[in-house]
């Protein structure tokens, strides 16, 4: 080649392949960066949708009226003082005084008020009213600094409900311009304020200046969505971030034994089910349903798929739920499944469906596979049809045209009402399983209205005995959930819902 | 020389309306309802029917698309279902992003490729001809994703020379971009070795020769000139192809990039940004082909006056 | 339905005759000899998999789970405890088998969408090439991931979209051969002895087009097991349990760390597999093309 | 300021070949494709190089700017007393371009389609003179007018494409004219040009080497194109020499069986519809060392022709490689 | 003067220029600009001309292989331009075609039993034992070995080839066939034997043959009459002795003053200077522009063949 032809060719491949390989950035002092598989896509808390990844940003921006800590106690937050009425059918919250919103205006129980007649307003069809609708009748101004909310009917949970993220309080005036989902637009009442938003990519907090509680522990809170779990964990270990949510159990093994770095897993009420399409004949028989529950090896599920992020289950709801019942589930006996579908008269080799939504589940495929291999030992011919998440509501909102199915489910207020009630009615609702026994729905509303907290557990019990024997679904496992945190951090927890809360998180000196 | 651009944008509408309508009719066919995706499992019927109602999805499909249409020609794209934010706000967010990870693989293509193709055609069959075919070869045959996950296992687990992706820093696009560029690279280079070859046996580089030039410059200047114009249709074609697999690489390196956003969007149902987000890479696919024609004009005179 | 039929007696395929590969020039060839050795090894272990896979592919025991390569098991176990040197074997069926439904797909359609295109141009030719246009100008992958999201995932479906995705290439390179063979001359001179556009292309243009397409159809079954890891990757793959490369592959994924053997080990099959298609392909193309005499 | 012409030296031989033999790497070990070419041209000479296809003329020509790719030459070739078989890579590039000019038969793929053609005649120059851009371009300018043709500043600028055939051919010829070569090698020059245009470039052919006193070896398959230009003739047939004479010397009295043959199936002008004479068989590719190639397709061939090879024999002017010439009155 | 086989009148054939999206429309290139003449059964008409003179576009147009823009093309009373296709491709087998390139006329994938039998197979006629006696039968008439038979293309000489084309034009037992450069890719000894045997099976078959060539000395020898083109349009046509000896039109003197030969050598020639032109020239004559004797009238109106010395000439200074 000519001289100056080479030297332009060898030119272009150098530019190229070698750029500075400087270390990688470290962390800035007084900031918290958090690693999360995804941030907020609307800050507006009317519209949340709890469990989100949306409640870990409003979880810090807005305050709800009362606070639960990480063992689910109450704590004063807007609310300075609240009482429920000895009729349970409604609760009073006197707001603090000298609280402020973050653009300055004060918080007053009109304002309070305000917020709740519009997320009650069927017109503006919010999302987070689901939780309240249930419940709530009316809400009303009792002198200048009370409020007072008054119920359907007596409901033991009440309290629970104005702690939950879709109850953050909002500047009643910001509302509209929230709807538009802009940063700028948003006013809340908790320690930290929206500084920047880039989608999808990151978004940054700055400490509230003016917040009425303990000083903000940060100058600045940064959540980076790092969706690939190996790409979080890998940020948490060379210091990128100091907190990582959504550890998979696969990841746990190498976490643990990484210096600097610390795992730790928290309880939720959430339980991963199997259900069974009742109305299809082969599951319509109770014998067929307990069968499959004998043929599921729940110790390979939650010793070994999900090791160390889960729990046995012991009832379908969770132990970490008011009102559980230790009633255990079906012990792993293969033989005994084999017996009862030949009682069932099932002959070996008819079809089972098993339809599974991977991606939405944790150790959702895993699962899957094994309990193919499961029902397949004991005579069945199983086929996994995999979902993404849209498809598979898609599928499973009509209720009908699948057969068996993966899926998981939180109570919201951690009380067993918001585990047994979406399932205790027909038509569009959670209840895929079509499950119809009118004497357990029966006992369900009683003891939504039963006060006496004794009473209440009683009935909830025999509910959850008709449950394991009924079998419309196999529960498999209470999920932890695990994150990831550098040494000398400390207080970050995740609640009953699975939301990282990092309002109480302290950074030790180094 | 305009009336041939001209011509060929007026060639391009049918194909972008084409698109267009196929990505409209698809989305709308998939199944699973978005207004229920937003309002998740607990929300009522009355309320999921609401928001229907609210993101204008209860509409006949027929209707939805010319509003949809009518909106496009005022560059107005809708809100995305599921941020409710103008999808022209989120493409403009997340366009840079992808733009720099397909311009540094095109990068990377270009000259691995070029190198690559004409040190072998050089000297045809010699050892050095051997291996670079053998690896242009490999580098084919190679699954994106699987080199991304091993470049990510050698260079940020065990050397932590890099950052498994991420778009904080530049450093965090050379892996997905050399992901992306290498299995171009190597097509390029096959494709530049064979056209070099045809070419070193017309009868001008014979004259070449005959004038006195030295082996460099007969390959330099005259075969290389003829050689690069099929080079220009491919890194034309490709450039279009490393979109499509920008959809992959930013999905492994967790980039957000309008590939990743148009999964996502097709995942959560939500079309205003779904049909945004093809729309988008429809017009850098067809824009940059219409850039590869004219290119031709200034590497092949004899394309200069005919109509394109 | 096949295209040819073999009539040895007479030493060619009815209609047309047989090309006589140069003197076994084929197996000098490094490439088509090393291209070919691959495919031979992956068809016949695929074949024999019943017989010569140490394990049962879909055996579970989770005691075993995640073994690295060596001992009883010579390449390790995945996630459940499966033998992973079982399932590449019976693996290897389903990317044969992707392989074979794209290129017959691609070759049957893509072959008449050209010739019609190719050879009649005209109003034809404009509507067959704008579908082809717009079906390219739609980023491919994009198109197999909409089908397979709308027919949902699974074997069969992907192999539709792999298959139907495979066309428009398939068409543009085909018509382009016809363009070219129409113009020789003794597609004139059997024009000019009576020969009718149908008698035209039996006779002349779809013999004098074997090669390419023989070449198309290696580098299309590359393409298709390419696209169909792919697919798998995004979620849209085969369903559990059968033992597909791409799923393999995308499940080793989440034990890269931990088990990096799980990712490795089916990466390796699926590049060695698509390199042994488009080297004999390109080995073919020196062969069996007159034109590429270099 | 021109180039410098060549000192019009009154050297005998500008070139002289003896037993030029060039040797191909075949698939099957070596090919003999040149065996025995003996020839010689003086300043300002037009020598003719005839023979079918096959007969190993162009290989001839071509060996002597060594651009046979693969080739090996052996036996003698002196350009102005100096031997370029044993020349290194670097002094024969010298040569090509300045020394000797090269033209060739198609002027449609001769040219390359991506510069002009002043471009390229720009580089042909500064190749082998110190020239400016300014210079060469002034230079290009004068040759191209002195090729015949009129608009030169046009035809500088334009691409190859957007020339006829004959122009380009005549661009050509400017090209390997512009550093006044002392030879001009042309190959099947007028073959992909019509009668008229033919006339046009044989006539330039013979105009230039007259002004410049460069000699001219034309390669042709064509008697008639010799008999119109050249001064002497070579016939060759399977890779060597079979007779050599002053052209009209040649055509009237041939004394070699294959030159008459090849002369008389020459439709004539008389226009008699007499059946012409067609020699049996087809040419055999290769020279073969213990025959006389053209035996087997030789009315007048005997047993000593198909057992040795004939020398070639040089009697004054005229050359012969044939153990029975044929009679001629003299 | 029996009535001719086959009758040329008004012939025209235009390529429509590249539509562009902008500017006029482009001249469309006028390949045969308007020609008449009549071919006898049993002669040979020479057609000559440099290339781009629209010579082989006739010989296609002739055989409808090429559909003329304007124009007849009479035949056994059957004007061919407007026959239906079906009725078209039986007439083909009166009329057959041999080519130049006698490497791509024959398809590279077939053996010359095949291709010889072509013709037969499209047409149905002669199966099995009576096809292989025909194809037997042509090999020897175009003296091809036997051994010819089950070999390819590949493996023979351009004569050969050329005599394979040969044999396959002959198949249907032709009335006219159409050569177009037939041996112009062949050297001159093999060129030799071709023209011996295209005039020894004209003799023994009584073909007619249109005879299209650029080498003016093979035309002479071959024709009995020969028309000289140029730019598309015919500037003169008569007996080969007539026109060949006593050229006419200045271009074809310039043609035939241009050809090398071997008996009239290094005489001074009148050289023909300028270049064809590269649109076609609507009014006056096409060969103004390089025509020595050009006046003004030629610039106006276009010459029509007119009668003189026993031929047609297209030119205003003929008396």
């Amino acid at each position: 080649m000519k001289h100056n032809d080479q030297r332009s060719l060898m030119k272009a491949l150098f530019a190229t392949s070698v750029i500075a390989l400087t270390p990688i950035s470290a962390m800035a002092e007084g900031d918290l960066t958090v690693g999360l598989s995804a941030i907020a896509t609307r800050l507006d808390a009317q519209q949340l949708v709890t469990g989100s990844a949306d409640a870990i940003a409003s979880s810090l921006i807005y305050d709800t009226l009362v606070i639960r800590d990480a063992k689910g106690a109450f704590r004063p937050g807007v609310a300075e003082t609240w009482e429920v009425a000895p009729d349970g059918k409604s609760l009073r919250f006197t707001i603090r005084d000298g609280a402020t919103f973050h653009d300055g205006t004060p918080i007053t129980a009109a304002a309070v008020k305000a917020l709740f007649d519009s997320t009650l307003d069927p017109a503006n069809n919010s999302l987070g009213s689901g939780a309240y609708k249930p419940y709530v009748d009316g809400v009303a101004l009792a002198g200048d600094r009370t409020v007072v909310f008054t119920l359907k009917y007596p409901y033991a949970a009440a309290l629970a409900l104005f702690a939950i993220p879709s109850g953050g309080i909002q500047s009643p005036g910001s509302l509209g311009a929230q709807k538009l989902n802009e940063a700028k637009a948003v006013v809340g009442s908790g320690p930290y304020r929206v500084a920047d938003w880039v989608p999808g990519d990151s978004l940054t907090l700055e400490a509230n200046p003016d917040y009425w509680g303990a000083k903000p522990a940060f100058d600045h809170i940064i959540l980076r969505e790092i969706p690939e779990n190996e790409s979080r964990l890998l940020a948490l270990e060379t210091g990128e971030v100091g907190v990582i949510n959504n550890v998979p159990a696969t990841s746990l093994p190498t976490l643990q034994d990484t210096p600097g770095v610390q795992v730790q897993t928290f309880p939720s009420t959430r339980i991963q089910y199997l259900g069974f399409n009742t109305k299809i004949p082969l599951l319509s028989d109770k014998r067929v349903r307990q069968a499959l529950n004998y043929a599921i090896d729940r110790d390979a599920v939650v010793n070994t798929i999900l090791a160390g992020v889960a729990n046995p289950a012991t009832s379908f709801v969770s132990s970490n739920a008011w009102g559980h019942a230790d009633v255990g589930t079906y012990p792993y006996d293969p033989d005994k499944a084999r017996a009862l579908l030949q009682e069932a008269g099932v002959a070996a080799g008819s079809k089972l469906e098993l339809a599974v939504p991977e991606a939405y589940l944790p150790g959702g495929r895993q699962i899957g596979e094994l309990l193919q291999a499961n029902f397949n030992a004991i005579g069945l011919d199983t086929t996994i049809n995999r979902y993404e998440w849209s498809t598979f509501q898609g599928v499973m909102e009509a209720h009908k045209g699948y057969e068996a199915y993966l899926l998981g489910w939180a109570s919201v207020t951690g009380d067993a009402d918001r585990s047994l009630t979406p399932f205790s009615a027909l038509g569009i609702t959670v209840n895929f399983a079509n499950y119809d026994n009118p004497q357990v729905f029966d006992w369900v509303k009683e003891a939504a209205g039963q006060t006496d907290p004794a009473l209440r557990k009683a009935i909830y019990r025999k509910v959850q005995e008709q449950l394991k024997e009924d079998a419309p679904w196999a529960p498999l496992a209470e999920i932890r959930y695990a994150i990831g945190t550098a040494a000398g951090l400390s207080g970050v927890f995740v609640d009953h819902n699975g939301v990282l809360v990092l309002r109480d998180a302290i950074q030790a000196a180094p | 020389m305009i009336g041939n651009v001209i011509g060929r944008l007026l060639q391009v509408l049918p194909t972008l309306f084409g698109v267009l309508v196929l990505v409209f009719a698809m989305t709308h066919v998939l199944p699973g309802d978005p207004a229920r995706l937003i309002a998740g499992p607990e929300a009522t019927d009355a309320e999921v029917a609401g928001l229907r109602a609210d993101l204008g999805l209860d509409q006949p499909v027929g209707a939805q698309f010319i509003t949809y249409l009518s909106n496009l020609s005022r560059g107005e794209m809708g809100r995305s279902l599921h941020s409710n934010r103008p999808v022209v706000d989120e493409l403009a967010a997340r366009l840079p992003r992808t733009l720099i990870l397909t311009g540094l693989a095109l990068a990377i293509m270009i000259s691995l490729g070029l190198a690559a193709g004409i040190i072998s055609a050089i000297k045809p069959d010699s050892l050095r001809d051997h291996l670079l075919t053998g690896l242009s070869l490999t580098g084919i045959s190679v699954p994106l994703f699987w080199l991304g996950l091993m470049l990510v296992l050698v260079f940020s687990y065990h050397l932590r020379w890099l950052p498994t992706g991420g778009t904080s820093s530049l450093r965090g696009y050379i892996l997905p971009a050399v992901t992306l560029g290498l299995g171009a690279a190597a097509m390029l280079a096959r494709l530049m070795r064979s056209s070099l070859l045809d070419i070193i046996h017309q009868d001008y580089i014979r004259t070449a020769r005959a004038k006195g030039a030295r082996e460099a410059v007969v390959i330099g200047r005259h075969a290389l000139r003829n050689a690069l114009i099929p080079a220009v249709t491919l890194i034309g074609l490709e450039a279009g192809i490393l979109l499509g697999g920008a959809v992959i690489v930013e999905t492994i390196f967790s980039i957000n990039g309008i590939g990743r956003y148009l999964v996502q969007s097709i995942q959560y149902r939500d079309y205003p940004a779904t049909q945004g987000a093809v729309l988008v890479i429809a017009v850098i696919f067809i824009t940059v082909n219409l850039l590869t024609d004219l290119s031709y004009g200034l590497l092949d005179p004899r394309q200069r006056r005919g109509a394109a | 339905m096949s295209l040819m039929r073999l009539d040895p007696a007479r030493g060619r395929i009815a209609g047309f005759a047989l090309p006589r590969l140069p003197r076994f020039r084929a197996l000098r060839n490094w490439r088509v000899s090393l291209g070919g050795a691959i495919l031979l090894v992956v068809l016949v272990s695929s074949l024999l998999a019943p017989w010569i896979s140490p394990f049962d592919p879909y055996a579970q025991d989770l005691k075993a789970a995640l073994l690295p390569p060596g001992g009883s098991h010579l390449l390790g176990t995945d996630e459940f405890g499966r033998d992973l040197l079982s399932r590449l074997i019976w693996g290897g069926r389903i990317a044969l088998l992707v392989a074979a439904v794209s290129v017959v797909v691609s070759l049957i359609a893509g072959l008449f969408l050209g010739l019609v295109a190719g050879y009649f141009g005209g109003w034809l030719d404009a509507l067959i090439m704008r579908g082809v246009d717009i079906l390219l100008a739609f980023p491919n992958f994009l198109l197999a991931i909409a089908m397979v999201a709308i027919l949902g995932p699974g074997l069969a479906n992907m192999l539709v979209a792999i298959a139907i995705f495979g066309i428009p290439g398939f068409v543009r390179l085909y018509r382009a051969e016809v363009l070219t063979l129409k113009g020789a001359d003794y597609v004139e001179a059997a024009r000019s002895m009576g020969a009718g556009p149908w008698q035209v292309i039996r006779r002349h243009i779809l013999p004098n087009s074997i090669p390419l397409v023989i070449v198309l159809c290696s580098l299309r079954a590359a393409t298709a097991i390419l696209v169909a890891s792919g697919l798998s990757f995004l979620g849209l793959g085969v369903e559990p349990p059968l033992p597909d490369w791409g799923a393999m592959l995308t499940n080793g994924r989440e034990y890269l760390r931990v088990a990096p053997h799980l990712t490795t080990v089916p990466g390796l099959a699926i590049m060695a597999l698509v390199f042994a298609f488009n080297i004999f392909g390109d080995g073919l193309r020196d062969i069996l093309d007159p034109r590429r005499k270099h | 300021m021109s180039c410098p012409a060549p000192i019009a030296a009154l050297a005998p031989d500008l070139l002289t070949i003896r037993n030029l033999r060039v040797h191909f790497p075949g698939q099957t070990g070596e090919v003999l494709a040149v065996d025995g070419v003996d020839l010689t041209l003086r300043a300002g000479e037009i020598v003719g190089l005839v023979g079918e296809s096959g007969s190993g003329k162009s290989v001839t020509a071509m060996s002597i700017l060594r651009l046979v790719p693969g080739a090996r030459s052996s036996g003698q070739i002196a350009l102005e007393g100096r031997d370029l078989i044993g020349l290194g890579a670097a002094e024969m590039r010298a040569l090509r371009g300045d020394r000797i000019g090269m033209v060739f038969q198609n002027p449609m793929t001769s040219l390359n389609p991506a510069y002009t053609i002043g471009n390229q005649l720009i580089e042909a120059v500064r190749l082998h003179r110190p020239l400016g851009r300014g210079a060469a371009r002034k230079l290009a300018l004068t040759r191209l007018a002195e090729v015949g043709l009129t608009d030169a500043a046009r035809v500088f600028t334009s691409y190859p494409h957007e020339l006829s055939g004959g122009m380009r051919q005549r661009a050509m010829i400017a090209m390997a004219m512009i550093c006044a070569p002392a030879l001009l090698i042309a190959d099947e020059p007028t073959t992909a040009l019509g009668v008229t245009t033919q006339a046009q470039i044989l006539h330039l052919l013979d105009r230039l080497r007259r002004e410049h006193g460069t000699a001219i070896l034309l390669i042709t398959h064509d008697l008639a194109v010799v008999a119109a230009i050249c001064d002497r003739v070579a016939v060759m047939y399977a890779g060597s020499v079979v007779e050599e004479a002053p052209s009209d010397d040649l055509i009237d009295r041939p004394r070699h069986p294959y030159t008459r043959a090849l002369i008389e199936a020459i439709p004539s002008e008389t226009g008699d519809r007499r059946r012409l004479y067609s020699i049996p068989g087809a040419a055999l590719m290769r020279p073969d060392a213990q025959a006389c190639a053209f035996a087997p397709r030789c009315a007048t061939a005997s047993e000593r022709c198909r057992a040795a090879r004939p020398p070639l024999i040089t009697s004054g002017a005229r050359g012969l490689r044939c153990w029975h010439p044929l009679e001629v009155s003299p | 003067m029996t009535e001719p086989l086959l009758r040329i009148k008004g012939l025209v054939k235009h390529y429509p220029g590249r539509r562009r999206l902008f500017g006029p429309r482009p001249a469309p290139t006028r390949a045969i600009d308007g020609i008449s003449f009549d071919i006898h059964a049993g002669e040979t008409l020479g057609l000559v001309g440099e290339s781009g003179c629209g010579k082989s576009t006739t010989g296609r147009a002739i055989l409808q292989l090429v559909r003329p823009t304007a124009g007849q093309v009479r035949y056994r009373h059957q004007d061919l331009t407007a026959l239906p296709a079906a009725q078209m491709r039986d007439l083909r087998r009166e009329m057959q075609m041999i080519f130049q390139d006698p490497y791509s006329s024959l398809d590279p994938r077939m053996r010359v039993a095949d291709l010889i039998a072509e013709p037969l197979d499209i047409h149905g006629i002669a199966r099995g034992p009576a096809r292989r006696e025909k194809v037997a039968e042509l090999l020897d008439a175009v003296g091809l070995p036997a051994s010819a038979l089950s070999r390819y293309p590949h493996e023979f000489s351009g004569g050969q080839r050329q005599r394979i084309g040969i044999a396959r034009a002959l198949a249907l037992s032709p009335k006219f066939i159409v050569a177009d450069e037939a041996v112009s890719a062949l050297d001159v000894s093999i060129q030799a034997q071709v023209i011996n045997l295209m005039q020894d099976l004209q003799d023994r078959l009584g073909l007619t043959y249109l005879f299209i060539s650029h080498n003016l000395n093979v035309v002479r020898h071959i024709s009995d009459r020969v028309g000289v083109m140029y730019l598309g349009q015919l500037v003169e046509i008569g007996t080969s002795r007539d026109v060949f000896a006593r050229p006419l039109h200045p271009y074809t003197r310039a043609l035939i003053d241009a050809a090398p030969s071997l008996n009239a050598r290094r005489r001074e020639r009148v050289i023909l200077q300028g270049e064809v032109p590269k649109a076609g020239v609507p009014r006056g004559c096409i060969f103004r522009s390089r025509c020595p004797e050009a006046r003004a009238l030629c610039a106006t109106d276009r010459p029509q063949p007119r009668e003189a010395d026993g031929r047609l000439v297209a030119c205003h200074n003929i008396s």
